[in-house]
């Protein structure tokens, strides 16, 4: 039992170290090892998420040394929530992906696989890890995997691959910088030990400079506002099969780091700290306005979703920034509820364009009517981004606005407003194109025999609107494992 | 000589280092071609390496392979900079491998690996 | 020319400023820094005691940091997975062919080119051999002076590039294909990993050396794991720089060039 | 010649070298420049004790520059 930690990241790992050597024996014999280890590992980080919530966070050394001389993974409560989500996605898109295999070479149908399963194992990683140097390596392996798949895309994913390395990179960079400060000033790279140094006090300025680079960095891997350049781009011409794991679970990942850094390493009583989150809320505060209103004269469906996940990861930022430990909850609710959301209104533009090529908007008539499961995916997660009661957008919404009153950051309360008005606007214009809009009788590329999409689209569909409306009715023990941890440290 | 040397340990040195930082991503931004886009890219990230490997630094300190008489801890560089570099070592060649590949691809659709070229045909295509 | 010169006069004052005002960094030489009193010099006093490896970064590296070392090569692989998904498709046939450069055009033509006087067949296998030998030194002294996985990986990939790039006619000493090369690349990491699981299976912890099953006594065991997983590395990082170099080989024709 | 100022002489040289790659205008001035780049990087690293860095930094400062030099095959050479 002791073991999950490591097993969780492990087993994707050798599934896609061995998926290309088995695909030369059997084209299909790498992919089903690889479906097989993320099934293991979904299972496992439930197993680890409910060991954890009974008897407290687990932790896990590599290499059976002390603490601070071996590299450690410490699941507590958010962490085991955040590293199951992972899972859970990660396994629905490998799904998601049978239908986009390329059955001429054994190469691509071995390489795609193993790819995600890289791009998984590299997050699931990130989230669970609990030392500094460890989460960049994680990083470089999810970054280096996202290239791929975004490249995979299609002429114009190549550019913006291309670009987004570039990016990337510079963001890895920074952050490196700022680990490497913060081991100059502190000696460990345990994060747990880090903390406990800083917390002697005594080095605010180089701390000052560690957070402003780490801000930096994750804020440019996670498209946080000002560094918000190469997401658009990237979103709209990734792979179909993985555009949903990159747009719904990529971008945060970073975000649930930088909280992880500021409120258990940093700490809230750090000297510089309320101007560091003064000026993070006027990145969150533009960032919420500016991706609603540009997401609002958008025809293309990806580009849309793209600029929308800009103001999604301003909420998140905004539970940060609020501090009071109902918001902190109320962002991690969003953070897990949005992975489903975003990821399947991907899904349901990939599935558009399977069928009929193309996901311009105007053309979405009667799609309710052809693709009844695609248009529910598409109301309910239009409805959960809106924050409409039965979904889980509002419920997350709910819990960053009490926050807000309750630390009296009125702006916050108004700004989520707000945007979530904008956000209306363009989600109803959405569902208004799938029901109103007369048919375009566009013809049908792929004819399935039964039913609208071949199986391995539906599943991972109908697992979104169900999560979606789980957790929505659902979020009150969820909030409950994950309340008492931010006890200690919230405001 | 030990002026210098004491203001080349506190500032001098990391000054340096952050400078071609800095250099290397400017590189990045105005260079108008890809590949030297890359270069840049690859310059950023030997700073950093120089960065860690300037911390690890011991004054009078052999290199970090234990001989028979020393045995105390300041007799040794720092050996956990050097285990990490070489992760960082590692990283940049792969982003390097990976960003040619994007290259020769972008340059086959795109006929051009300059920025101009490429906008102006990104919007035909 | 000049808005560049401008501009990096800006960086120069921006970071000059900085520098100043701000002095948070430890002084470079001394050895009393916090960077290394907390961990680094518990590495140094207990790494003969725990891994019986003098090499202190092969040390920190294997057997302390283990897990690094397997993300590290792993992110080796996926770029060399990248690679081949990238460049994986057959590229046209019309732009394989170059056009021979404008640039030649006006030089006169310099006499016989260096590499053609010495008789190229004979050397590259001499260096091959060399490099071959050498980079078997480096793999198994990795624990005893500078050198290990990486470097014995990369230098036998430096000897089948010698190999490719100075006498392409000559058969190379080990013929790889796209899908072997990268299939190699797996099992190394998956070769790294294994020996992980192996130690896990055997009830320590994952990587922990003092728990592997073999019959030999306990303060031999760590020697051993850190070879595992230096022939692990070597393999992995070898396969995947061969990787890359024939999915970017595979696209660019040399047959062409004209002098 | 202590340490402190031969690193400072280095990276000095390591610096010129960035602006040649930054302002030159051929290719393959560009990537031999890097080439000495990685060179100098791998001397400074020596300088500063890491024998083991500097090992792996030659060895896969040859290999990037190899793999630039055949892209470079596929590029042509007069760039802005």
């Amino acid at each position: 039992m002791q073991h999950f930690p490591a097993l969780v990241v492990i087993l994707p790992l050798c599934g896609a170290a061995l998926s290309l050597a088995l695909t030369k024996i059997h084209i299909h014999l790498g992919r089903n090892v690889i479906f097989l280890s993320l099934a293991a590992s979904f299972c496992m980080s439930i197993m680890q998420l409910r060991n954890v919530v009974l008897n407290g966070p687990m932790e896990y050394r590599f290499g059976g040394y002390a603490l601070p001389y071996s590299i450690e993974f410490r699941i507590d409560a958010v962490g085991g929530v955040v590293v199951s989500m992972v899972a859970l996605m990660g396994l629905i898109t490998a799904f998601y992906c049978i239908s986009g295999e390329v059955r001429t070479d054994k190469i691509k149908v071995g390489g795609a696989y193993s790819v995600v399963a890289l791009f998984v194992a590299g997050m699931l990683g990130t989230a669970s890890s609990a030392d500094a140097f460890n989460m960049y390596v994680f990083l470089e392996i999810t970054a280096l995997a996202a290239y791929c798949l975004i490249a995979l895309g299609g002429n114009r994913g190549m550019i913006a691959a291309f670009r987004y390395l570039l990016v990337g990179t510079i963001a890895a960079t920074f952050y490196l910088m700022g680990v490497g400060i913060l081991y100059a000033v502190t000696g460990t790279l345990n994060l747990q030990d880090m903390s406990v140094i800083i917390h002697q006090g005594g080095k605010d300025e180089a701390v000052l400079v560690a957070l402003c680079l780490l801000i930096a960095g994750l804020g440019v891997k996670s498209a946080l506002f000002p560094f918000h350049g190469w997401q658009p781009s990237a979103h709209t011409h990734e792979e179909r099969g993985s555009a949903a794991l990159i747009a719904g679970v990529m971008v945060k990942i970073p975000v649930f780091m930088l909280f992880r850094y500021i409120y258990f390493v940093f700490g809230m009583d750090y000297k510089y700290m309320k101007q560091v989150l003064i000026i993070l809320g006027v990145f969150v505060g533009i960032g919420m306005m500016y991706g609603s209103i540009r997401a609002m004269g958008q025809t293309n469906m990806k580009k849309l979703l793209a600029y929308s996940s800009i103001t999604q990861t301003s909420y998140f930022m905004l539970g940060i920034v609020i501090g009071a430990p109902v918001a902190l909850a109320g962002s991690l609710l969003h953070f897990i509820g949005d992975a489903f959301i975003k990821g399947g209104l991907f899904y349901c533009a990939g599935a558009i364009k399977y069928k009929f090529g193309t996901i311009n908007i105007n053309n979405f008539g009667m799609i309710y009517k052809k693709m009844p499961v695609t248009a529910t995916l598409i109301v309910s997660g239009a409805l959960s981004m809106i924050g409409i009661p039965p979904t889980v957008g509002f419920f997350s919404k709910w819990y960053i606005a009490i926050g807000a009153i309750q630390t009296g950051k009125y702006i916050f309360l108004v700004l989520l407003i707000i945007s979530s008005l904008l956000n209306a606007v363009y989600f109803f214009k959405l569902i208004e194109k799938v029901f109103m809009e007369n048919d375009k009788e566009m013809e049908d590329i792929r004819p399935v025999k039964k039913g609208e999409l071949p199986w391995s689209m539906l599943i991972p569909m109908t697992i979104c609107i169900a999560v979606i409306f789980l957790l929505g009715f659902f979020n009150v023990p969820l909030i409950n494992i994950v309340l008492p941890l931010f006890e200690g440290v919230g405001l | 000589m030990t002026g210098i040397e004491q203001f080349l340990a506190d500032k001098g040195i990391y000054f340096l280092t952050f400078f071609l930082l800095s250099l290397g991503i400017y590189g990045i931004i105005t260079c108008k071609n890809y590949m030297k886009k890359l270069i840049g890219m690859n310059i950023m990230q030997v700073s950093a390496i120089i960065f860690f490997l300037s911390l690890g630094q011991k004054k009078g300190a052999t290199i970090p392979v234990l001989l028979e008489g020393l045995t105390n801890s300041d007799a040794y560089n720092n050996p956990l900079t050097h285990a990490l570099m070489l992760t960082a070592i590692v990283v940049s060649l792969g982003t390097t491998g990976v960003g040619l590949a994007l290259l020769t691809r972008i340059k086959e659709k795109f006929g051009s690996v300059e920025e101009e070229e490429i906008i102006r045909r990104q919007d035909k295509l | 020319m000049m808005r560049k010169v401008i501009g990096i006069l800006l960086i120069v004052l921006g970071l000059g400023y900085v520098f100043v005002s701000f002095d948070f960094l430890p002084a470079i030489g001394d050895s009393s820094a916090p960077a290394h009193k907390h961990v680094s010099d518990y590495y140094i006093e207990n790494a003969l005691k725990d891994t019986n490896s003098p090499n202190l970064v092969t040390a920190v590296l294997a057997d302390y940091r283990g897990f690094d070392t397997l993300l590290e090569t792993t992110v080796m692989f996926s770029a060399g997975v990248c690679v081949v998904m990238i460049l994986g498709s057959k590229s046209p046939l019309r732009k394989r062919y170059l056009v021979p450069k404008e640039i030649l055009k006006g030089k006169p033509y310099g006499g016989i080119p260096a590499y053609k006087t010495v008789n190229k067949d004979v050397m590259t296998t001499l260096i091959e051999i060399l490099i071959l030998l050498y980079a078997i030194y480096v793999l198994l002294h990795g624990e005893v002076g500078p050198g290990g996985g990486f470097q014995a990986g990369a230098l036998i990939a430096l000897a089948y590039i010698v190999n490719v790039m100075v006498a392409p006619d000559i058969k190379p000493l080990f013929k790889f294909t796209k899908i072997n090369a990268v299939a190699a690349a797996g099992i190394g990491v998956f070769i790294y990993a294994f020996t992980g699981l192996l130690t896990m299976f055997a009830g320590g912890a994952f990587l922990e050396y003092g728990k592997l099953p073999f019959p030999i006594p306990e303060n031999d065991l760590h020697p051993v794991g850190i070879m595992m997983i230096e022939t692990g590395v070597a393999i992995g990082v070898m396969a995947t720089i061969i990787t890359i170099l024939i999915a970017i080989i595979e696209r660019v024709r040399f047959d062409d060039d004209r002098n | 010649m202590p340490t402190l100022v031969l690193e400072a002489i280095l990276l000095l040289a390591l610096i010129i070298i960035t602006m040649a790659v930054i302002f030159n205008r051929d290719l393959l001035i560009v990537i031999i420049t890097y080439c000495a780049f990685s060179f100098i990087a791998m001397f400074l690293y020596i300088v500063m004790g890491a024998p083991d860095v500097a090992f792996t930094e030659a060895v896969i400062g040859v290999i990037s520059t190899i793999y630039f030099i055949i892209t470079l095959k596929k590029i042509d050479r007069r760039c802005k």
